[in-house]
């Protein structure tokens, strides 16, 4: 469950981390995921879901990929109707508080058709953490003498040396592939997050390979006129894919809030037949439009002015 | 659910939450969830604890929120507004190991007589019959910190042992729970729109503390599936002001946690 | 030497940790800080020194300090020769690289009259990592099979349990006091640091008091229009002393680089007879000013224009 | 140390920046210490290896080090100049042990059969003659990734067996590295003033391979105070160019690192 120190280096070692462009298009970057990938998504619940490449794998076929993220929303319905996600690794899994328990969550789950692997939710940070500092787990103080450990095997429970305190180990994390989504990053794949960052330091250090979507790219002149804000080192990245909106129906901090209108109704579509619900939305809006500027289009010019002027009102302070 | 006393001018929802907000006190530091925790602490902090600190798990640090934005979960920019710092998830998760944490206020699903909270599986883990949503937060909240619980009183929610111990409480009462490892932290209160239950401290079994307005010890005991201990003496709580519950609806005007 | 968790989180539950103003004098901070306390000091080498807490705790006569930092330069003779400091542990010792070795640090080691505490640069930074976040220790793959490790008996080596590895355990640290100089906070201690971070994210975290310098107190509505720029919150933190120039003669990212001049003739004046140097450096320059001021107009106001000068122009990309 | 070729036209420190510069490969990421290091991996970037990316210590990923201006440290903002991202150090560090890091690149005080670096102490350990600065990042440099070392080549600093081990080579030569738990790393090559070594595959002891200019087997051995292994080849490196001489004076006109 816990890749070899070694295995972990050769993969890096391997890999071209020279300061070069990687611009590339959806469809490019889809091919450095691979059925079967464990594929970590950066953000949380709606805020900054790198929802474009989502798009780009569903639409690309991918097939049995474990999926795992800090908090998974509508993308992880999509992912388990599609046929791209068989696993989702996370500590919470519906739509969102608001329009209840994901009808779509629950159909895959309960028919065991899909499998939803919860951890705590500090558990999966403390993995993706352990992932991103090169060692093989993390010690923590929750998730122990609760039902979410005991349904778990890859944790293990250690008598502290130093004070004799019982202690959880937590495996580290390291994803095959990192998608993550920014508000900008330069052609090199150094990344400036604004807000909230979320998982969003630790993921790709802990990936084997990582795919950034960005709202803008920015020179290299730019960032580096502030490199205490880069978030995200430009070796760790393989792809860059410039998508304005790259998060719609979900928000992206201090650009758009989420499409709500356009939630209640994905809601209301997959609440009498979950199944037929998310196909059909999946029809129109995955497999239907030509391109991503097509997809935005479904969504509305009206709603994607509504979001963005909420959006921005983080500014107004 | 019913409403404990029609006609009081409020909803069960509305007294769930100002009964939960008048527990914290000011300059306590309060881990709060989306919902009914958000908005009493909110309440709190717009009346008798200006000096309250909201931590959202999603990684923001005091935060206002903006009266008629509630965001749809901790994890939106709209939980960030006016805040003294941001921070990663997993960051703002250890500010509960580390300490920094007075106390962590979570809604409930299922609750049992040691406290110990289900968010996960309705029915058998293995075949359940209602796959819910999960831990998020939850379980480490519970682990890492005093807990209090606000939830709807009902006979299918207090159950005698739960389906899934998703955030513990005392486990299976007495010292288990820090037998099990959890050395600090535990369940504190329990707010249900019919009464405030706290823990008899040697067996770690529920207890009713005291009884919202109109409420009989009968009531709550018929709307819990197990036997519930009683305090020594049951106090009897002040009913919703008015004051609170216009703070209260200036902040949720669409009635999206309070309908 | 790792304490155990539930007296961490006693000491943790026993501060005011509200929101309130704690803006006080050097004097009045000094208090803060009672004899043989670990004191951990934020900044690194010639950066970011806490330099006028330093000097206010040398000036009211602290004793038998244990001090700890990632890298100590000159504050390092001065606690020495002062009798601040007893005990420092560190992963490197001396003036800097371009003057040669301390004299002065030399003196106090080789007679053991003083201790300096070797660990590596990393287990350092693991070790405050470790106290910050609540766990007894961290995880690391270097210092195994060195003479660094081998003086040392506070850390432990375990096999790991996923991998079979061999892993060194590094205990955590928790100074009592923690002393960290910032570009600005507010009264109540939300700091915000640019460029070089160094430890001083985790330090104030580990501690178990905080006191931060500040080249000047901005307002918390400041602050908060800009909280993902904040570094430490805060509820972490004591006091606030406002202290312009407070790590001269050492530097301060983006307002002033050090005074080199003056740093050559500390130099020079400790080369022949350290001891005695040192004592009217400190004379001079610790104990002879009535206050701060006072001190920085020793070092001259013509280099301090220098120093900003150099230090402003990193701004000019 | 005496310069190898009076009247050559360049001191040994420049010989010595020049001659590790050129290890140093287009695309690599060179984790690099202050002096010697730092000029070596500028002039290697502006001269061959412009895509070359150099880590500071201090926190610093892919900067460009201004000519003139030097760093007294790698902690200071001199070394920040342009650069792609700033970090914590611990963070920095933790990119060593996560594998991103191609070469380490330090200079030396003393170094033995095995590789071995100290910079801790002179003398027994307990009563040093001299108490040096210590390890700083070395120890996790040496303990995490490939190393090169630039060093000048003295009897004194070239000893079987150093008096203490700060940053690991091959620790007793063999496989006892990866058997104290360092499977990662490991010395790749010492540039001296006279020559560029390397360690035999499996005795892992100091081996020559390659001479500068004007420098003979012999006064190689003579100023090292263990019997030095020979490569089967031994290769001759070409003196520094003017280019490359002028660009390190143009970085260090003070001759502060090159004196």
């Amino acid at each position: 469950m816990v890749e070899s120190y070694l295995d972990l280096r050769g993969k890096i070692a391997s890999r071209d981390r020279s300061l070069r462009e990687k611009v590339m298009s959806l469809e490019e970057a889809c091919k450095l995921v691979r059925d079967g990938d464990h594929v970590a998504l950066g953000g949380c619940t709606l805020s900054r879901t790198p929802m474009a490449m989502i798009w780009a794998l569903i639409r690309a076929g991918r097939k049995n990929l474990t999926v795992s993220r800090s908090i998974v929303s509508t993308e992880g319905d999509l992912l388990f109707a599609s046929g791209a996600g068989a696993r989702i690794v996370t500590s919470w899994f519906s739509q969102g508080i608001v329009w209840g328990v994901s009808k779509v969550m629950r159909q895959y789950t309960e028919t065991g058709r899909a499998k939803f692997e919860e951890w705590s939710h500090m558990a999966m940070g403390l993995r993706y953490r352990a992932g991103a500092m090169g060692v093989p787990f993390m010690p923590m103080r929750s998730m122990m003498g609760s039902d979410v450990a005991g349904q778990l095997d890859s944790w293990r429970e250690m008598t502290c040396p130093f004070t004799g305190e019982k202690l959880m180990l937590v495996p580290a994390l390291n994803p095959d592939v990192a998608l993550v989504h920014v508000q900008r990053c330069d052609p090199y794949g150094n990344a400036q997050i604004d807000g909230l960052q979320f998982m969003d330091i630790d993921i790709p250090m802990a990936a084997t390979r990582v795919i950034l979507t960005t709202e803008r790219i920015v020179s290299n002149d730019q960032i580096r006129r502030a490199p205490d804000q880069t978030k995200i080192p430009f070796f760790t990245v393989d792809a860059v894919v410039e998508v304005p909106f790259g998060s719609a129906p979900h928000e992206c901090y201090g650009l758009y809030e989420p499409y709500f209108g356009h939630l209640d109704s994905y809601a209301e579509a997959t609440k009498r037949d979950p199944e037929a619900g998310v196909k059909q939305y999946l029809d129109r809006h995955y497999h239907g439009p030509k391109n991503w500027a097509e997809y935005l289009g479904l969504l509305g010019i009206e709603n994607m002015l509504d979001a963005s002027r909420r959006g921005r009102s983080i500014h107004d302070d | 659910m019913t409403d404990p006393s029609p006609g009081a001018g409020y909803t069960a929802s509305e007294l769930l939450a100002v009964m939960s907000g008048r527990l914290l006190e000011d300059g306590q530091i309060v881990f709060a969830g989306v919902g009914i925790p958000l908005l009493a602490a909110t309440l709190a902090q717009r009346l008798h604890a200006p000096g309250l600190t909201i931590l959202f798990e999603g990684g923001t640090i005091g935060p206002f929120i903006v009266p008629g934005e509630l965001p749809p979960s901790t994890n939106e920019q709209r939980c960030t507004r006016r805040a003294n710092m941001l921070l990663t998830i997993t960051d703002t998760l250890l500010l509960l190991q580390r300490g920094y944490v007075d106390v962590g206020f979570m809604g409930g699903a299922q609750i049992d007589i040691h406290g110990n909270l289900n968010s996960s599986f309705i029915g058998d883990p293995q075949r359940p019959t209602t796959r819910l949503p999960g831990s998020g937060g939850g379980n480490d909240i519970a682990s890492l910190t005093r807990m209090i619980v606000a939830m709807k009183h009902e006979k299918r929610r207090f159950v005698d042992k739960v389906d899934f111990i998703t955030s513990p409480g005392f486990l299976a009462g007495g010292e288990s729970r820090s037998a099990s490892g959890l050395i600090a932290g535990g369940m504190y209160r329990v707010v249900t729109d019919l009464a405030i239950l706290g823990f008899d401290e040697a067996s770690r079994r529920m207890r009713i503390d005291s009884l919202h307005p109109g409420v009989t010890l009968q009531q709550v005991q018929d709307n819990t599936g197990f036997e519930l201990l009683r305090a020594p003496t049951i106090g009897a709580t002040e009913p919703p002001s008015a004051r609170e519950l216009a703070v209260l609806r200036e902040f949720d005007p669409d009635r999206l946690y309070t309908a």
